[in-house]
Parts: C-alpha cells; sequence; structure tokens
C-alpha cells in the first residue's frame, strides 16, 4: 500500500493535490510526443485552479495524467502525483502512480472525478441515467436502492435539474446543457474531493454555458471539493479559478491568482494571450496577435519553447529552457526576463 | 440609391427532418451588404446563421423570399451572369481539417481554378499566381508551400490556403462561416487581420458568421452585426452600438451571458435572469415573438401573440420587440 | 407550423406525443407493407420466369409426360391440375389464379419428386430441419464471433489480433462448399475422427423424432460437422465486423468515462463496450440469415441432411419447378419475418431507435 | 512530357514501395499475379490434358505427376493450369461489373439525393433482403448460362447491393465535405467535383469493393458449379466437383484430384484478401508523401 497517515489540523491542511514534474509522452510513428514536460503545481484544499493552453499545449494530458487514464500509446515517464483526502481533521496521502488497478479504480470518481470535454457522449446510449448511477455507487460500494435515488435526485436539484424526469431518462432524451449537467450531478456523487473539469463548457450555446458556469459556482460554495479546471478560454478562467497555470508546449509556464495573471502576468506567452482575446469593452486597437504558430511537440526548438515567437527572445533563450522564477512568492513564471517582459512589451508586441 | 451587392428579401428555409416534420433554420430574414462593407452574423448554435450564408452563397436555395446579387434575383440568373455571380461569391469554412482535399497538393489545390476559368495561361504563370496569392495570404516563402499536402500543414496555414484558393477568382463577397473558430487562440486575430487587409486592398464585402460576440465586434469595427435567435433577425446595426449598447432583450442577454476576457468587466457584471432555461425546438416555434419563452422582460399578450418586426430606430440600430419599440416610439426612423 | 398555438414553457408534452405516435404507426405500415411488397416481387418473378421462357418447363413437362405414352390432352390436363393452372388461359389469367391459390396457401403439387404431394407439404416437412441447423449455427458463429471480435479488439495489433484477423478474413473468404469438404476429408477419411455415418443423413436410420434422449443426441451427433461447416463460414464476417465495431466503440468518450468512475472492467466490458458494439451486428444477423439459408442448398446437399437444401438441390436435379418456387417462396418469406425480428431486436436493444417500436417507453416531456 | 512520363514511374514506384510496407499485401500481390500468369500464361506453355489414360486413374502425387492423376488419369497439374482461366475470367468480369454497378447506384443515389435516392434504396434493400442464391440457382436453371460472360453478368446483378449501400454511405460523407463545396463555389464543374475532389478520396472503398465482389464471385460461381448448374468446360469447380461425384472423398488415392483444384480456389481468395490489406496504405495520401 502507497498510503501513510499523518495527523494534521484542516486549518494548516496540505494540499489536495501536489504534482511533481510530471513528464507524460505519447509514441506517435514520427516519435515521442512531448505533451507534458516537467509540470508541477499544488492544489490547496477548496482551491479553484485553472489550467489554460490552446490545443497542444498539454493541459487536457495533464488532466488524464492526474487520473491515470491516458490513452495506451501514452506513458508517464516520471514525476509524482500526490493525492490527500482529508476526514474528520486527518490526511491520508495517496501517491497515484503507485496504484494497483484496483486501488486506482477506487481512486478514480471516489477521490477524484474527471468531467469530460465532450460531455454529449458521456453516457452510455443504451442504459437509463438511473443504471449508469447505479453503476458508479456499485463499482465503489457506495448507497444502494432508494438511498441511492434520494442522493441522486437531490444532486440533480442542485445542478437544475427536473430530478423524476432526469432519473428516469435515456440519455438521448436530454439535451446537451442536461448532459452536462446530469455529469457533473454524477461526479459529485460520491462527494470526491477532488473534481477535473475538462472544457466543460465547450460545444454548449452561450446561455447553457453561463447557466452552468453559474451553477459551478453555487457549488463550489455549497460543496467542499478542490477544483481543477482546464479550458482554452482565458475568460472562463476569470469566472471560476482562483489561481491560473497558463500551459505552453507541455510546461505550465506561468502559475498565479487570476487577478494578476490579467493584471500584472510576467510571461511574454500569458502576455501574449491575453492580448490576443478581444473583448466586449476594449477598443480594437489593444488586441494584436501572436506571431507565429505553437511548436510541433515531436520537435521541441532548443532553449524556452517560446523562444520562436518572442519579440524579447536572446541568445540565452535560444539555449537555454528557464525554470520556474517567482516574481512573488504567490507568483511563478518560467522566462528569463520576467522581470521585464510586462514593461517590454507594453508597447505593442512588435518590437 | 446604389444597389447593394447582396440583398436577402423575406428569405426563409426549412429543412424537412422526418416524414412531416420541418424545421424553419432561417424565418424572414432581410438585410444587405453593400460593396466593401462588413456583417457580422451572431447567434447561438442553431440560430440559422451558417444557413443564412449559405443561402447568400448560392450552396442552398431559399425556401420562401428572394437574395439578390447586384439587384438580380440569383435564382433567375442563367449563362455569364450566373458565372459572374458563382465567382464574385466565395466563401471560408470553418474546418481547416475539412476544407481542403487531402489528395490534392497546395498547388493543386490553387491552380485548378485558375486553369478552369482561364485566369493565368502556361505552367509558368499559374505558379507565378500562387505564389503571389500565397504571399498574400502570409503563406511564406510560397515555395516551401507549393508541393506540401493539407496535412503537412497547421490548422490557421491551412485556413490561409483556402482563402488564397477562393481569391484566384477574384471575389467581391466573402461568406466567412465560424472561419476562425477552430484555429489556435493565438493565431485567430493575426488570420483575422489577414481577412481585414484583403478586405482592404481588394474592396470585399464580408459576411462574418460567429457566434463570439467579442470576436464580431472585433472584426465589424467599422461595420455592422445582425444578431439572430431561432432564425430571425432580432437586432441589426453599427457593430459598436450593437455591443455597447444592445437594444433587445435577447442581445443584451447575451452579452450579459458571454465570458469575458476583461476581468474588470466580468467581475461587475450582474447576470440577468432568464424565465425559462430551455431552448425552444426549431420544430415547434414559438408564436408571436421567438423570444417571449425566456424574455426576461415578457409583457404578455403582445409578446405571445403579435410577431415583432425589425424596425429601423434613429440611432441606426434595427430592433425586432415589441417593448424597446413602444419605449422608442418617437425616436423610429 | 404556425397552427400551433401558444407554447408556453415548458414545452406541453401531449402534442410531442402525438406527433410521435403518428411516425410510430407510419414506420409500422411502411415496414409491412415493403415486406409484403418483396415476397410479391419474388413469387411473380419466378412465376413469369417459369411460364414465359422460351422452351418453358411446362411444355417440356408435357412433352415428358406425352414420351411416357399419354396422349397430349391426358398429359395437359395432368401438368394442369399439378399446378393448378389452366394451360389454355393467358398469362394473366393463369398469374392470377396462381397468386389466388398462394393466397389460400396452395403452392401446387410436386410433379416429378413424388408426383401428386402437395408442395406445402414436402416443403413443410423439411423446414424445420433447416432452421434447426442453420438458427442453431448462426446463433453459435454470432455468438463465438462477438467474442472473438471483442477479443481481437481489446488485444490491438497483439499477436493474437492479428491471428484472429487474418484466419477471420481467410476463413470468410473460402466458399463454404469447399470447407464442407475438407471437415468430411479430414475429420471422416483421413483422421477417421468421426464415423462416416454421421455425415450422412439428419438422423440414424429407425430413430424416431421425440422429446427422447435417443433423438436429441443423434440429432446433435449429425448436426455437429454440418454444423461446423456453417459456424466457419460465417464466423469471419462476425469477428471482423464486431473487432472493428468495437474498436470504435472503445474510442467512446462514455468508455473513457466509464473507466474514469471506476467501473469494473467486466461491467465495462458486457454493459458499456459489448452491448453497444452488437447493435450494428444485429442488423446483419437478418442479412446473413438470408446467406446462410441460401448456403444450406450447398451444405445439405454435401451432409444429404434432410432439410429443404436438399429438397431444393433434388428439386433442380430434377426440374420440378412446384418445388422450386414453394422453397423459394418459403425461405423468402421465413428470412423476411427474421429480418423483422432482427429489427425488432435492435429497437429493444437500442433506446434511441425505440420511437420507432412505439409502446410507452419513451416519456419525452 | 518527360515530365509526365517520369512522374509516372515515381508514382508506381512510389506505390510499389507502399505495398511492399504491408508484407501480408506484398505477398498477396505476388500471389495473385503468379496465379494470373500460371492461368493465363502457362495454358500456351503447357499442352492440355484431351484424353483418358485408363493407365493411371485416380494415382496419388508422384514425381513424375505433382498433383497426381484424375479418375480418367489426366495430369492433375495440367487440368488445373488450364482450368484457371475460366474462374478468374468470371472473377474479375463479375468484380469489376458489380463494382460498377454499386458504383454506380450508389452514388446516383446519395449524389442526387430525394425520390431517387429513396427509390434505389427500396431496391437496394428489397435485394438485400431476399435469400439471394437460392435464386440465383432457381434462375440459373431456368436460364441457360451459355459462357462465362452470361456467369459474369448474372453473378453481378445478385453481388451489387450490400456494395451499394456502402459506397452510397461514403459518397453521402464526402458530397458534404468542406472542400467539395469549395470546388462548388469555384465553378469547378461536376466532372471536376466527382472525378478529381471526389473519386481519389474513395478509392480504397471502390478498390475493396472491387476485391471483395471478386471473392463473392468466386463464392458463388463455386457453388452454383458443385450443384451442377453452370454446365460448361474445365474449370476448379468442375475438377473437383467432378471429383466429388466420382467419389474422390473416400478414396485416398484420388484425394489429390479433390484438393488441387481446391487449394487453387483457396489460395486465390486468400491472395486477394492479403492483397486488399495494402489498399489503404496505397491510397492514404499521408502515406505516400512519406511524412
Amino acid at each position: 500500500m502507497s498510503k501513510s497517515t499523518n495527523q494534521q489540523t484542516s486549518k494548516s491542511s496540505p494540499p489536495t493535490l501536489s504534482v511533481r514534474n510530471l513528464v507524460i509522452e505519447y509514441q506517435a510513428k514520427r516519435g515521442a510526443v512531448r505533451a507534458g514536460r516537467d509540470i508541477s503545481f499544488n492544489l490547496q484544499r477548496g482551491e479553484a485552479v485553472a489550467l489554460i493552453g490552446e490545443s497542444g499545449s498539454g493541459k487536457t494530458t495533464a488532466g488524464l495524467g492526474i487520473v491515470r487514464l491516458l490513452p495506451e500509446n501514452a506513458q508517464i515517464k516520471q514525476g509524482q502525483i500526490i493525492y490527500r483526502r482529508l476526514e474528520n481533521g486527518r490526511v491520508t496521502e495517496t501517491d497515484v502512480r503507485a496504484l494497483n488497478d484496483r486501488q486506482l479504480r477506487q481512486f478514480r470518481w471516489k477521490e477524484c472525478a474527471m468531467v469530460f470535454q465532450a460531455a454529449l457522449n458521456a453516457f452510455n446510449p443504451v442504459l437509463r441515467i438511473s443504471a449508469q448511477f447505479g453503476d458508479t455507487a456499485r463499482a465503489h460500494n457506495y448507497l444502494r436502492g432508494r438511498k441511492l435515488k434520494e442522493r441522486a435526485l437531490h444532486l440533480f436539484d442542485l445542478v437544475r435539474l427536473d430530478p423524476e424526469r432526469v432519473w428516469r431518462s435515456y440519455p438521448h432524451e436530454l439535451s446537451g446543457g442536461m448532459r452536462q449537467r446530469v455529469l457533473i450531478a454524477l461526479g459529485l456523487l460520491l462527494e470526491p474531493q477532488l473534481l477535473i473539469l475538462d472544457e466543460p463548457t465547450t460545444a454548449l450555446d452561450i446561455l447553457t454555458q453561463r447557466n452552468i458556469i453559474d451553477m459551478l459556482k453555487d457549488l463550489r460554495k455549497t460543496l467542499d471539493f478542490s477544483l481543477i479546471f482546464i479550458s482554452h478560454d482565458l475568460s472562463l478562467a476569470v469566472e471560476l479559478a482562483d489561481r491560473v497555470a497558463t500551459m505552453y508546449a507541455g510546461r505550465i509556464v506561468e502559475l498565479c491568482d487570476v487577478y494578476t495573471t490579467f493584471k500584472n502576468p510576467a510571461h511574454p506567452y500569458t502576455i501574449g494571450l491575453i492580448n490576443a482575446v478581444p473583448t466586449l469593452t476594449a477598443h480594437k486597437d489593444r488586441v494584436t496577435s501572436i506571431p507565429g504558430s505553437p511548436p510541433d511537440l515531436i520537435d521541441l526548438p532548443p532553449g524556452c519553447k517560446f523562444h520562436p515567437r518572442c519579440p524579447l527572445a536572446d541568445e540565452r533563450c535560444r539555449t537555454e529552457e528557464p525554470g520556474m522564477e517567482n516574481p512573488t512568492p504567490n507568483h511563478q513564471a518560467a522566462c528569463w526576463k520576467w522581470q521585464s517582459a510586462r514593461e517590454s512589451l507594453a508597447g505593442g508586441w512588435e518590437l | 440609391m446604389t444597389v447593394p451587392l447582396i440583398q436577402m428579401e423575406n428569405v426563409s428555409r426549412r429543412f424537412q427532418v422526418k416524414r412531416d416534420q420541418y424545421i424553419t433554420a432561417v424565418n424572414d430574414v432581410s438585410l444587405t451588404v453593400d460593396e466593401g462593407e462588413i456583417l457580422c452574423l451572431v447567434g447561438e448554435s442553431g440560430c440559422g446563421k451558417t444557413t443564412a450564408g449559405k443561402m447568400i452563397a448560392g450552396l442552398l436555395a431559399t425556401s420562401e423570399g428572394r437574395v439578390f446579387y447586384k439587384g438580380q434575383d440569383i435564382a433567375q440568373l442563367k449563362g455569364q451572369a450566373f458565372k459572374d455571380y458563382r465567382l464574385a461569391v466565395q466563401m471560408v469554412h470553418q474546418d481547416p481539417y475539412a476544407s481542403l482535399n487531402p489528395s490534392h497538393t497546395i498547388y493543386e489545390t490553387i491552380s485548378f481554378p485558375l486553369k478552369r476559368h482561364n485566369l493565368a495561361q502556361g505552367d509558368e504563370a499559374i505558379q507565378q499566381r500562387a505564389r503571389k496569392l500565397l504571399t498574400m495570404v502570409d503563406i511564406t516563402p510560397p515555395d516551401d508551400f507549393l508541393n506540401k499536402f493539407p496535412h503537412q500543414l497547421s490548422g490557421g496555414q491551412r485556413q490561409r490556403v483556402s482563402v488564397a484558393r477562393m481569391l484566384t477568382v477574384n471575389p467581391s463577397f466573402i461568406v466567412a462561416d465560424e472561419a476562425v473558430s477552430m484555429v489556435d487562440v493565438s493565431i485567430r486575430i493575426s488570420l483575422l487581420n489577414t481577412l481585414l487587409e484583403l478586405k482592404q486592398k481588394m474592396g470585399l464585402a464580408v459576411v462574418f458568421i460567429t457566434h463570439d460576440l467579442a470576436l464580431a465586434k472585433y472584426f465589424a469595427w467599422d461595420g455592422a452585426i445582425a444578431v439572430m435567435y431561432l432564425g430571425k433577425i432580432v437586432e441589426m446595426g453599427p457593430a459598436r452600438r450593437v455591443v455597447d449598447d444592445p437594444q433587445h432583450p435577447y442581445t443584451q442577454v447575451l452579452l450579459s451571458a458571454v465570458p469575458d476576457a476583461d476581468l474588470d468587466a466580468t467581475l461587475q457584471r450582474e447576470p440577468i435572469q432568464l424565465r425559462s432555461m430551455d431552448v425552444p425546438s426549431l420544430l415547434r416555434l414559438p408564436t408571436g415573438c421567438s423570444f417571449h419563452p425566456r424574455c426576461p422582460y415578457f409583457e404578455g399578450e403582445q409578446c405571445e401573440k403579435v410577431i415583432p418586426q425589425l424596425t429601423r430606430l434613429k440611432s441606426g440600430v434595427s430592433v425586432a420587440c415589441h417593448l424597446v419599440l413602444r419605449e422608442h416610439e418617437a425616436d423610429l426612423a | 407550423m404556425s397552427a400551433i398555438t401558444s407554447v408556453s414553457p415548458p414545452a406541453k408534452p401531449a402534442t410531442l406525443r402525438d406527433h410521435l405516435e403518428r411516425i410510430t404507426s407510419n414506420f409500422w405500415l411502411r415496414t409491412v407493407a415493403q415486406k409484403i411488397f418483396i415476397v410479391w416481387v419474388v413469387v411473380t418473378v419466378t412465376f413469369f420466369l417459369i411460364r414465359a421462357l422460351p422452351g418453358n418447363p411446362i411444355e417440356i413437362f408435357v412433352m415428358t409426360l406425352m414420351d411416357a405414352g399419354m396422349s397430349e390432352e391426358e398429359a395437359r390436363t395432368t401438368a394442369a391440375s399439378l399446378m393448378r393452372i389452366d394451360l389454355d388461359a393467358p398469362l394473366s389469367a393463369q398469374y392470377v389464379d396462381y397468386m389466388g391459390n398462394l393466397l389460400k396457401g396452395d403452392l401446387g403439387d410436386s410433379y416429378v419428386l413424388s408426383r401428386g404431394k402437395a408442395v406445402n407439404e414436402i416443403v413443410f416437412q423439411r423446414l424445420p430441419w433447416t432452421m434447426f441447423s442453420v438458427g442453431t449455427s448462426l446463433l453459435i458463429s454470432f455468438v463465438l464471433g462477438m467474442f472473438l471480435g471483442m477479443l481481437a479488439a481489446y488485444k490491438r495489433n497483439s499477436w493474437i489480433d492479428h491471428l484472429l484477423t487474418n484466419l477471420g478474413a481467410a476463413i470468410n473468404s473460402i466458399p463454404n462448399t469447399l470447407v464442407a469438404l475438407i471437415l468430411v476429408l479430414l475429420l471422416g477419411v483421413t483422421w477417421k475422427l468421426v464415423p462416416l455415418n454421421l455425415m450422412r443423413g439428419s438422423l440414424s436410420p429407425g430413430v424416431e423424432p421425440g422429446f427422447t434422449l435417443e433423438f436429441l443426441l443423434d440429432l446433435f451427433k449429425h448436426y455437429a460437422v454440418p454444423g461446423t461447416v456453417y459456424v466457419l463460414s460465417t464466423l469471419g464476417g462476425w469477428m471482423l465486423a464486431m473487432r472493428s465495431s468495437t474498436s470504435s466503440t472503445l474510442g467512446e468518450d462514455y468508455v473513457t468515462v466509464a473507466r474514469a468512475r471506476g467501473l469494473s472492467d467486466m461491467r465495462i466490458i458486457t454493459a458499456y463496450v459489448g452491448r453497444n458494439a452488437s447493435l450494428p451486428l444485429v442488423t446483419g444477423l437478418a442479412i446473413s440469415l438470408g446467406f446462410v439459408v441460401g448456403g444450406s442448398i450447398l451444405i445439405e446437399k454435401i451432409f444429404v441432411y434432410q432439410g429443404v437444401g436438399l429438397l431444393l438441390s433434388q428439386a433442380i436435379a430434377k426440374r420440378d419447378y412446384p418445388i422450386m418456387q414453394g422453397i423459394l417462396l418459403v425461405t423468402t418469406i421465413t428470412v423476411i419475418l427474421s429480418t423483422a425480428l432482427a429489427d425488432m431486436l435492435y429497437g429493444w436493444l437500442d433506446p434511441r431507435i425505440r420511437i420507432a417500436g412505439g409502446g410507452g417507453v419513451n416519456h419525452v416531456k | 512530357m518527360s515530365n509526365k512520363g517520369k512522374s509516372f514511374w515515381t508514382e508506381t514506384i512510389k506505390t510499389f514501395k507502399l505495398i511492399a510496407r504491408n508484407k501480408v499485401g506484398l505477398l498477396g500481390l505476388i500471389l495473385v499475379t503468379a496465379l494470373v500468369l500460371l492461368s493465363f500464361v502457362g495454358p500456351l506453355l503447357v499442352p492440355p490434358e484431351t484424353q483418358a489414360h485408363t493407365d493411371r486413374i485416380n494415382k496419388p502425387p508422384s514425381a513424375e505427376h505433382v498433383l497426381g492423376t484424375d479418375f480418367q488419369g489426366r495430369d492433375n497439374l495440367i487440368m488445373v493450369i488450364h482450368g484457371g482461366r475460366d474462374v478468374l475470367l468470371v472473377a474479375f468480369t463479375a468484380g469489376i461489373l458489380t463494382t460498377l454497378i454499386s458504383v454506380a447506384v450508389g452514388s446516383v443515389s446519395a449524389f442526387f439525393g430525394g425520390r431517387m435516392d429513396s427509390m434505389l434504396m427500396t431496391v437496394t434493400d428489397i435485394w438485400l433482403a431476399i435469400p439471394r442464391f437460392l435464386l440465383l440457382v432457381v434462375l440459373a436453371t431456368l436460364i441457360e448460362l451459355e459462357n462465362i460472360w452470361m456467369l459474369a453478368i448474372f453473378l453481378a446483378i445478385f453481388g451489387w447491393p450490400a456494395l451499394a449501400r456502402q459506397i452510397r454511405s461514403q459518397v453521402l460523407s464526402l458530397k458534404k465535405r468542406e472542400y467539395v463545396e469549395a470546388a462548388q463555389l469555384l465553378d469547378l464543374g461536376a466532372a471536376h467535383i466527382i472525378l478529381k475532389e471526389m473519386l481519389p478520396n474513395m478509392m480504397n472503398y471502390i478498390m475493396i469493393a472491387l476485391i471483395t465482389s471478386m471473392t463473392t464471385a468466386i463464392y458463388s460461381q463455386t457453388g452454383l458449379v458443385f450443384l451442377g448448374v453452370v454446365p460448361f468446360g474445365n474449370n476448379w469447380g468442375v475438377m473437383f466437383s467432378l471429383a466429388y461425384a466420382k467419389n474422390a472423398i473416400y478414396n485416398p488415392n484420388a484425394a489429390a484430384s479433390l484438393l488441387a483444384p481446391m487449394g487453387a480456389i483457396i489460395l486465390f481468395q486468400l491472395s486477394l484478401v492479403m492483397f486488399s490489406r495494402s489498399l489503404e496504405e496505397i491510397f492514404n495520401p499521408r502515406l505516400r508523401t512519406g511524412v
């Protein structure tokens, strides 16, 4: 068993999740796809961290890695994933990478539920919602029968669904937004302490998306769980997260609270990304794009992976990859120029 | 009065979904686009914006109403006149992975229309033209790309090649259907800027279809925005005015619901509560104003029974809402 | 569309339901009409081919009778009564008569194999045997093929996958006649594993059908080898279909989500992967039934198995047209009924199309 | 001109390299070629067995007669060499015809849609629901099939429906591709759209359809010959049927005259199936450009 127990009070309780130097690679015909490179972060109890990045930045890979649900051709090469359960003031530590199959099955969903991107197809089309709740409960020796139904109906109520109707439905009888909410309810069924939401609102229309965001905000107030929120959309991070981890080329390049990320970003990529997204209020001329395109994960450039697109890049950036630097204790950025980046880029992207 | 480049006149489009079930994807839409003008069609999935775009491009016939190109009904065009229209109105599609034929090289893709319409004679001239077009869309250096296949290009590059392919026939009107929504966030703006530059240089008119209001405002900065809901235009007017001072309740709700990358604005925003969460089925559109079952300002009988007409206010914005129109009775244009 | 009055949120359930039910009834009507139409086409085509072609079989039959010493008139009357037709009437009238008799369930009499005996009596005597052997084999091969196909998909790109898919494609392409002959040669002659008399006939002489142990044992002993041929000649197809279906199901989100939910492998394999992956195969079941029944003519001939296939091959050898027509009609109806059964099974397995099945399962609110 | 020629050769070489990537496919191609040569060139080199040799009836394989002799004392190897031509011709002709019909029905149905589509698909469904082999057998007794071409046509008429459905769904999905729409907008013409935009992306389906219909044609042909409803000449099917009729199966000495033609049929089927494994590689532009 990979569990050790130590007693601690919940006040100074250690992070729910600690990810250290996680390296994940996919095997492709052309070579190794380096989808996760040295990913490290802590998720505090009750906190919400957003993993933000473009396609290929490694954000989904990181999420799948944490629950060890990577596809067959992917592998965790190194790193550590420590999950800490808090119960009655006692902390139980779990080394996720060391779990065997049976322990892993118990860990998934009971400790950490992951709600996926394409929730439209997240349910088995031939089973009623009730049966799929039953499956989940049975797999974890959770409630049964009437008690289970009561609990599920309560959750449906929380996610603003018509409980009795949903309970009896087949997935295809529910709209996309409803299915997404059912999946979130299912995620909360076993009272996990960690919830991972991977693009939970993509493919939904705006008003439904708004509804789900508001609902998640409410849930965070009423229920006690830590949240990892994966999205390509910076604006969603604003709504839901306490801290933002910006990812680029498989790595977290900046990690700090939401406010600082927007008001005082230190990494040129974060700065560029914020400037590249038009807002409803900003003037047209504020918006500038980042030149070039994201790197090929099989054939990464040397040095800082962002240097080919970075106007500040110098010789050091081209040869040596920066580690995480600390502008302030709660703000980290992987950039040699973190001190001057924001100022240098204030006048515009083209130098 | 000059003739608009494209005009839709009371256009509707129905699709048969089952034996005797129809959905009305576009419902009595009228709009005009002048030469060199930008119009953004904005709305959620299923609002009919793509269908409207396809009818303008002539890929779909209308069920009712007519589409005019330079004052002529496109359904009646024949011979040379049809050919002029056909080539003048082009489209940029959404999916960079499906918009280029995987079995043709970039050179072939661009040379087909050139050869077919005799726009360049001889291999040398065609090559020359292909290089020039690729340079125009920032695919540089073009020689590195001519013999590549689509799968060797990134999503953004593919979209640029689609634009170059369309430019071969010197169009004057472009329908861009969610042209950047599947492209990485960091390169969306540069792709949009390329389109804007081309528009400027070649005097193109553009109908830009998107679900992203902020993007619409950016792209149509000096142009117009039309907000669609369940097949109808509910509000239309100068882009910045529509986004900054929305009139129609639906536009207001939409704007208050969009997650925005502006931190301050988002933190201050008060959400508007809808009467109902469920989007009505296109199979059975609500009577009267289609937004009435969800409208936070729902007033009763009039909203339920009378279809509000899109009416122009003095400000230049047109709105289809009984409430707004009554409040602005004095401002009717 | 505009006829629908006031819709206040939430939408009223009743109207939608009416709508669904209308489609439902339409669907069944259409299905039944189509099945009847198919049977009619088969009957009509064979009728006219038999009568309208130059040198048509009836004239030849009359000639044969005359050669055997009958007068022309006698011969024509005999033929006419056996086939229940008036040879002097125009073709259209003959057709109407024939269809009338069919509706009464009268398929005419055999005129060579066992002259004067009613065709439907002969055919219905043989039909159970074919239905038993073909049906059982199809079921075995379906289940086995699903199992092996899933195995291959789960072990994608392993040696066992390569072995199974290549083997599957191989046996799928070998004509069933050859499979049968090879089995007889290997099992019966070369290795002498199965006594030859178990590969001839469907029962040992003297064994009477009934619910006796002796009968059942003998039945299965005689069925074993021909059954194996049926299974082998269809197994590959099921396996390959199930492999590709399982592969795509394994890529579905709900399978990944089921894993994320910590469900046991067994539950995922059966209720999540297996059930969904097998759906497309169920429709194939009906089509393959037609195929296997067709193959029975060859297999039953080789194993002298007393089913309709053997009967047909004998009828063909003797050119006994009423029997050929009768068998064609009866098997077509059987196959079409099974198709309908498979459709219903599909509807039962897949709630998404259950709308088509009617009944109170859809509670769209 | 020289440029075109060169590109033809490089394309051909490329294709062979792609086939060679898949060992099973390569073996299939080699075997198919070998059997085709054996059946079409072989008869020119080896004189046929025209008469019975009563002194060497039903001999097992020996150095002199590698595949033994049959019930009339004829050399099985020579019979196999001369018995392939008809089988292969029927397979190729029926295969091509079946593919043509199914491509025509499938693409017309998908392309025009509407009433045309529902009409063609109703016919297809009816054809699919009938026990076709039984009908085929019955009809074969009514319509005397005088030569192999008629047999090929007959097999094609009975073979197309399942393939037509597959082609239809393929065309339907291609029709909706955005590049096809773009070609419409650029007014590149129906011929260009079908031949240049859609066909290249359907080639592997069509080729697989062709191979499937060839194996199916041989499958059915074998059955028809065995039932004796298609009476003609010397071919592999007739050889094993005759051997079977002469009880070769119970006579260990005669087993070779049963196994030789059966082996030839099985080998040809297997090599076709193996070759079809390469098609995916040949028609995938991703692999063609070697990235």
